[in-house]
């Protein structure tokens, strides 16, 4: 080829990934700039890029925006009630422990109703990868604050902004018993994906935290514009460090611009999985 | 290392026009800014991704805008393999 | 296909699991050994009284067959897990009692919509709230039907003695895969903390009936996991099996997928109902004593019916003319006998006792005109059988 | 025929195992019927507690005791409780060093289980002796039986002492006729 | 005494909660706006469609009249805390659907077990489990009287307009407080999520209800807070009012003390019973149109009552016998008007279109041997009026 | 008095706290050695010493051996369901911020029924005094092993001992937002005294696990004769360390008698209290 | 007389309040009844969205539009689900830039609301220009009513520039006319 | 400091027999041993503490007896304000 010859960029209608994802049911219903799809799109990645077969990888959701993850990926897929995910999988890891049971919820699913789950599947060590996509409110019932908004941070439910303060939820993880802890966002979708891959690799409890923009919603009300807006702040403020060496350092504040969101692999350590 | 040796890869951009919603986020973190918002728009109102004229060579084949792009509506391949390809078939 | 069913009709160390020869045993552990009986792979359960002898007889003996045991963090994870390790192919079960089956209400509909396979035991205490926990109730009957929002189908069965308890629980898990759908063993406590002979039969005697797994394999046509066969029931495939299912509580397509209209839903929602409603005619059960020419029919179920059959012998004895219909289901309901009784005309009247205040009596009130005489407990004592004989006396 | 047999006590004493022993004897070594229930409150220990056995030739329908044939008492407070519901021609069997009945019951008898057993080796085994005391006095079931129902239900550490628990209250009873 | 009733009598800053004035408002804001005109103090929930506005109205209005909103972690924790708030003395409420109801079932039975006032509005939606999120349903009929276990009294209130979504609210915390029961609001998507308009009174004009607190001070009299007066419900005094009262989910006698016995029991459930079905005419209501010769009754609730006024109302037009009963309590049940129109004579047939299976249809075959024909969708829609215009010319 | 006379020691029938207590219920229905007796008479002498009206008090429970707590307390007292009896609480304090609410219940109820409402009440720091009675069982229903059983320890539904991790409760408390976090065991009776009363005086979220024998169930399962004998592991093998240098170390192994039981006040810091 | 309204289109384009401003004109500034009733999927963007408005002069009861007297219509996937629900005489009006009709269209109207909003300062006012449209077409409620009811509902900042919105489709329907 | 000027206090010891369950706490931790078992038995059976013979004027008042019981059966008074009082009284 030479190097003068002009490229001519051919049209698509497939992805390359296609085959792990439910094709015939894209585009999703999830908004522009939401981030929930690049999650979507690094577990498909991740799964190709696992080295284990296909139907080995087993993904449940709960409920909400981030709970349509199940919908979407081509492996066997559960989508269960609001905060039961967790033990919904635990059942079918404990059942089946050769499968790779991924869950992909969202922070009000995860650490709100389904919180107790959280922390005893952590204690327990349950063989299972979680995905956590945080994006500081509840997006589907129209942006209600939630366990994970930001003191200060307006929601439908707290016009004047939230007094609560959130879980820093890295240091829960790691309180409780899990042997991989991460917090990445979905800019840094490399290292994000070698996170789901580490997850996969291992026996035991992992948990990643994910931050993702919901413009819709959280933006609107918090006067972030819109999805590329968020990503600009996670780019300009986050902090990678590995192996965090103070978790309580590890709280977000996204409403204040000169804190820094300190993100990385933060605990990967090995103890014994839950039956498995 | 003569780094003058080392060849940059070459990407073609694929764009599933339908699927796109127009977040902006493979336009604005594309390295090279190879991409720009389309002139039409897509079945569901949105402007897509196209490569920007005098892009057309201009795609490094990092694979960002796909990694980055929340509806798998974009990907790239290596241009030389394809087009040699193509080539070949053709 | 996947081989699970085959695995499961050989039973593998069915010798270890099946408990066969004649004991003298509680009936939640008759229970625990119907389950193993019946193959169930994991349990998952969280204490509470009366219902803890079936956990902990499981947590002693289903290691050693090669089953799950967890003791869950609370009633919620509980349903949650015995739902997916179903979707994983197990057999599975829970045991609670009221406020922990209260818990387990969205999560049962969720079995219900999925059309999972599972298995509750719920051994009744005296009720509402925390009520008298050691003692005897029979007021969940109602909620067994109507606990979780929206319309449903459930298989509910009523054991009265421990060895029921052990045949009903394999009876249980064998619904529960032939028509995807959750059962209830509904116990009570006096059945639950009573021993009695419980005659377990040869592995090879146990009843077996297996989940209808898909026609093709994982690579061959597509697999509708919500496509029905002619019993309203489709057919399932696990995780790991290869067929890629999505399973979702949200109204959904043959497919499993998300399906948002009101169409869709209500002949998803009718066929819910349906596949049990149709098979009604193969699910129901029931005992009768001379109902031939009964002019007083006794209906009771569980502990109750014990002294129920005591009166109506005593009655008949004293040349009464009366008859008993003890209901083994109580889901579905046998209404076509109820109706068959009134309809053949000799029928003066009905007498249901019960413990709970009138559960029972409201459904047969629907099916019947004719006078229906209550006996009523509120819980903590079962009805003596000379209430009941003083009412068939009237 | 019917026979009922009440168990009576607090948390802790044995009770349900008195009456598991006897039941499971009956249903299982002696080709009766037989029902075993139990009543107990929410107190691990100290709480009154209460075995009925119903044994029967025809299939038992209401399983606890109406017409007590036997009320055996481990406590006193449960010999309050349930003293009233004797009728004329019930056997009353008492736990004599725990126990203070009042004067002129007809068919009672008293023995120091706890301490008999303590000379046997553990206190625990007192409900066997009191089930031994019963046994002696009624055959409700045979010796027989009842040592069968202990191999098969207590664990193999204990099936000596219960035995021989058994054995003591049996003597006992057949001391008490001499 | 506690000053508390005093308090909510004399409406502090009752400006600012009533909202008086004509409103073109949605049924889910008009009950939130109801619930302030009826002086709530304390709103626990969680987020779930079609109820959210409700939430959220609160938590704008709420702190803004001395109120206070609390989002909590999950449904059982919203139904604990508002339990809790009311045994402070606090009028409160929690909102929710289908899902939650489920969530909240085992503290709907404390509630009613320790007699503590309070509200939950229940926003049906297309279900079971997660079914149709935003759309309608009318299926949570029968689990909002046997969803929790044992048995228990309850009041349910079936608004058909943003207008009723107002007025029933402000009842339903009179009645709460009047009778020591939770109360529901069992609204429906359409109702929840329809503008109309709204008239709310002046403050003056709400009708309140106060809490029967003790005759007595703290020092005087022993209070006893299970001592029912004849009208079967007792006085309740709050935390703080220094009667240092216990409250319990057990079993309990007068003095709110555990009693674990089965007599205790059965008083202590029949009168929780009792006290909605022996005051039931004063708390039942419902609505009529042409009853008095009716040939054809159309019975129905919620939005579908909507459909079905205005198919009597065509069906009459055309000279067809035909007359309306609406519920406005299916909780209690109007029984005793519907034997009433039965043991008249001139009804020859019942209509029941309703957004579930089969719900009220059974409850009316209960209490009549005339046919009964369904109008049922499992959700998602509601009826038109065509659909039962057609049912009535049959 | 004359140092020569001989003291007369009287009998009694009333205790000089009974009035706080429900006394006409005494004796309650704990076993003997059961450590739940002395937390509800440390309440209760906290209480006499809080200098706070007694009507100003709450006590709630759930459900066990020691949600019958409040049953025997004379001050207002709700007994709730099981796992609840957080939120009960929460919704008592917020309407009445004025109330001293103290909730005393199991670590069953706690932290596995009711894990989520603990995590929670501390993030959010609810206004409430938590105190968790660990006897790392379940003891009504009969012994069954829960989230805070120590690895290895036995128990009804764990007959080869449980493999599961227990929590580390006050790491749990601390990462989860808590503003004052104790340890102490029944036997550190003045000093577990103490910290109710600390937890009185201070708004917010105060978390105190106490440990107590369950000699009936815990302590036969695990060859620990009576109340008496788990006292004594109490005493050899307790180490007070006030502020805890390190929460990952304040794991409890009552198994390993080698490994010794750090107990102390560990957190006292100040943060807004929620709604009060 | 009973009017029924359709409004459609995706959401984030205003569907709902373009139906609660119609609704509150008739009902609270107009004298008559109205329902307005709404109808979303679960996408908070993108997805279908329908806000039917009844308007009579009787109570309404059944709220939802069975006889569409008008179609207004915001994007093209709506146009395709209700278009065939037009009866004879049923207005239809389009935002036409947006939105492709089929050709011979009866009682058929277009305008380029979108734009005429970006002209008067923001996109967002499109639903209210096109409420405008349908105002002045119909007469369905007085504008001085639509104008009250705006003031009743939106927030301060957006009174202006939605009487604006309003004034600039009342004044294009009668440009049409001319 | 002068120790031996430092008055010990002195304490009655008063148990509530019927409440006492023989759990052995107040015996065991009482750091001058004042305490042994009862020879009765209460009415649930239980040995009760009792002041040991020769102990009588032992207990310092330091009420860790009364703390440490989870039966509220034993609380101890200052043996001089007690008796003083009595006698004011008597």
């Amino acid at each position: 080829m030479s190097v003068t010859e002009q490229t001519v960029h051919p049209t698509a209608d497939v992805h390359p990934i296609d085959h792990l994802l439910r094709a015939d049911r894209l585009p999703h219903i999830l908004c522009p700039g939401c981030g929930i799809g690049i999650v979507i799109h690094s577990y498909a990645q991740a799964i190709a890029e696992s080295g284990m077969p296909e139907n080995d990888h087993v993904c449940v959701s709960g409920i909400g925006c981030s709970g349509r993850a199940a919908g979407y990926v081509n492996v066997d897929s559960y989508h269960t009630t609001h905060g039961r995910a967790l033990p919904f999988a635990l059942g079918i890891a404990v059942h089946k422990p050769d499968l790779n049971v991924t869950v992909i919820s969202g922070d009000g699913d995860l650490t709100a109703i389904g919180g107790n789950h959280l922390i005893h599947a952590a204690r327990r060590n349950a063989n299972l990868n979680v995905i956590c996509i945080n994006n500081f409110n509840y997006g589907m019932t129209g942006g209600q604050v939630g366990p994970t908004t930001p003191i200060g941070a307006r929601g439908s439910t707290a016009p004047r902004g939230t007094t609560e303060r959130p879980f820093n939820l890295p240091y829960l993880a790691k309180a409780t018993g899990a042997v991989f802890v991460a917090r990445w966002t979905i800019l840094h979708v490399r290292e994000f994906q070698q996170a789901i891959l580490r997850s996969m690799q291992k026996k035991g409890f992992c948990f990643i935290e994910v931050l993702a923009p919901c413009p819709t919603s959280f933006g609107r009300a918090n006067k972030i514009g819109d999805g590329l807006h968020e990503m600009e702040i996670y780019r300009e403020r986050c902090r990678i460090e590995h192996g965090a060496s103070n978790f309580e350092d590890l709280d977000i504040d996204l409403i204040d611009d000169k804190k820094s969101i300190t993100v990385g692999n933060f605990v990967d350590i090995e103890r014994e999985a839950f039956l498995s | 290392m003569d780094l003058s040796l080392a060849q940059v890869p070459r990407g073609l951009v694929h764009v599933i026009a339908e699927r796109c919603k127009e977040c902006n986020f493979c336009i604005n973190y594309c390295p090279t800014d190879v991409l720009e918002y389309s002139t039409e728009i897509n079945a569901k109102g949105y402007h897509y991704p196209v490569v920007a004229e005098g892009k057309e060579d201009a795609c490094i084949q990092c694979r960002f805008c796909d990694l980055i792009c929340p509806e798998l509506a974009i990907y790239t391949t290596d241009a030389s393999a394809t087009q040699s390809k193509e080539r070949d078939a053709g | 296909m996947p081989d699970n069913t085959a695995a499961k009709t050989a039973q593998p160390g069915a010798a270890a699991r099946v408990l066969s020869g004649t004991h003298f045993m509680l009936g939640d552990h008759a229970c625990a050994e119907g389950a193993l009986a019946a193959g169930v792979d994991f349990f998952a359960g969280y204490p509470i009284t009366p219902s803890t002898e079936i956990a902990e007889h499981l947590a002693r003996r289903l290691p050693d067959v090669g089953g799950r045991f967890v003791q869950m963090e609370d009633e919620l994870g509980s349903m949650a897990a015995i739902i997916g390790a179903s979707a994983a192919g197990a057999r599975s079960l829970t045991a609670t009692s009221g406020p922990g089956f209260s818990l387990m209400m969205e999560s049962i509909g969720l079995a219900a919509m999925m059309e999972i396979p599972c298995v509750v035991a719920n051994v009744q205490r005296a009720s509402p709230s925390t009520g008298l926990p050691t003692m005897v109730g029979q007021s969940d009957i109602l909620q067994a039907r109507w606990g979780s929002h929206g319309d449903y189908g459930v298989i509910a069965y009523c054991p009265e003695s421990p060895q029921e308890c052990f045949d009903l629980t394999v009876r249980a898990f064998n619904a529960a895969d032939q028509y995807r759908v959750p059962v209830f063993i509904l116990m009570d406590e006096v059945v639950g903390h009573m021993a009695e002979r419980v005659v377990i039969p040869d592995a090879t005697d146990v009843p077996f009936v297996p989940r209808k797994g898909p026609e093709s394999a994982p690579d061959g046509d597509p697999f509708y996991c919500y496509a029905a066969d002619e019993d309203l029931v489709p057919r399932i495939a696990h995780a790991g099996d290869g067929y890629k299912v999505h399973m979702t509580g949200l109204t959904h397509d043959e497919r499993g997928y998300p399906a948002l209209d009101a169409e869709t839903h209500d002949q998803l929602i009718n066929r819910l109902v349906d596949k049990i409603r149709m098979n009604a005619a193969d699910i129901e059960m029931h005992d009768e004593i001379d109902l031939d020419d009964a002019e007083t029919v006794v209906i009771s179920l569980g502990c109750t019916a014990r002294s129920a059959r005591h009166a109506v012998n005593e009655a008949r004895a004293d040349g009464i003319s009366c008859g008993f219909l003890r209901l083994i289901t109580v889901w579905p309901f046998p209404e076509k006998r109820i109706r068959e009784l009134v309809a053949k005309g000799n029928v003066k009247r009905f007498v249901v006792p019960e413990i709970n205040l009138g559960q029972l009596r409201r459904e047969v009130e629907r099916l019947t005109q004719l006078p229906v005489l209550r006996l009523n407990h509120a819980g903590g004592a079962m009805p003596e059988p000379e209430k009941i004989l003083e009412l068939i006396r009237i | 025929m019917r026979t009922e047999v009440r168990f009576s006590g607090v948390g802790g004493q044995g009770i349900v195992l008195a009456g598991r022993l006897l039941g499971k004897a009956a249903a299982l070594f002696d080709g009766k019927h037989a029902v075993c229930t139990q009543s107990y409150g929410p107190e691990a220990r100290g709480g009154a507690s209460r075995a009925d056995v119903v044994i029967s030739d025809a299939p038992v329908d209401y399983p606890f005791v109406r017409d007590t044939d036997v009320l055996v008492v481990f406590f006193q407070e449960a010999y309050a409780k349930f003293q009233p519901s004797l009728k004329p021609g019930s056997m009353l069997i008492l736990e004599s060093d725990l126990v203070q009945h009042v004067d002129g019951e007809e068919n009672y008898f008293g023995l120091p289980a706890t301490r008999i057993a303590g000379e046997l080796g553990s206190q625990l085994a007192t409900n066997v002796v009191m089930l031994g005391y019963l046994i002696g006095k009624t055959n409700i079931v045979s010796r027989e039986s009842a040592e069968e129902s202990i191999r098969a239900t207590v664990k193999e550490s204990a099936v000596d002492l219960d035995l021989q628990a058994l054995a003591a209250g049996i003597q006992r009873a057949k001391d008490d006729e001499a």
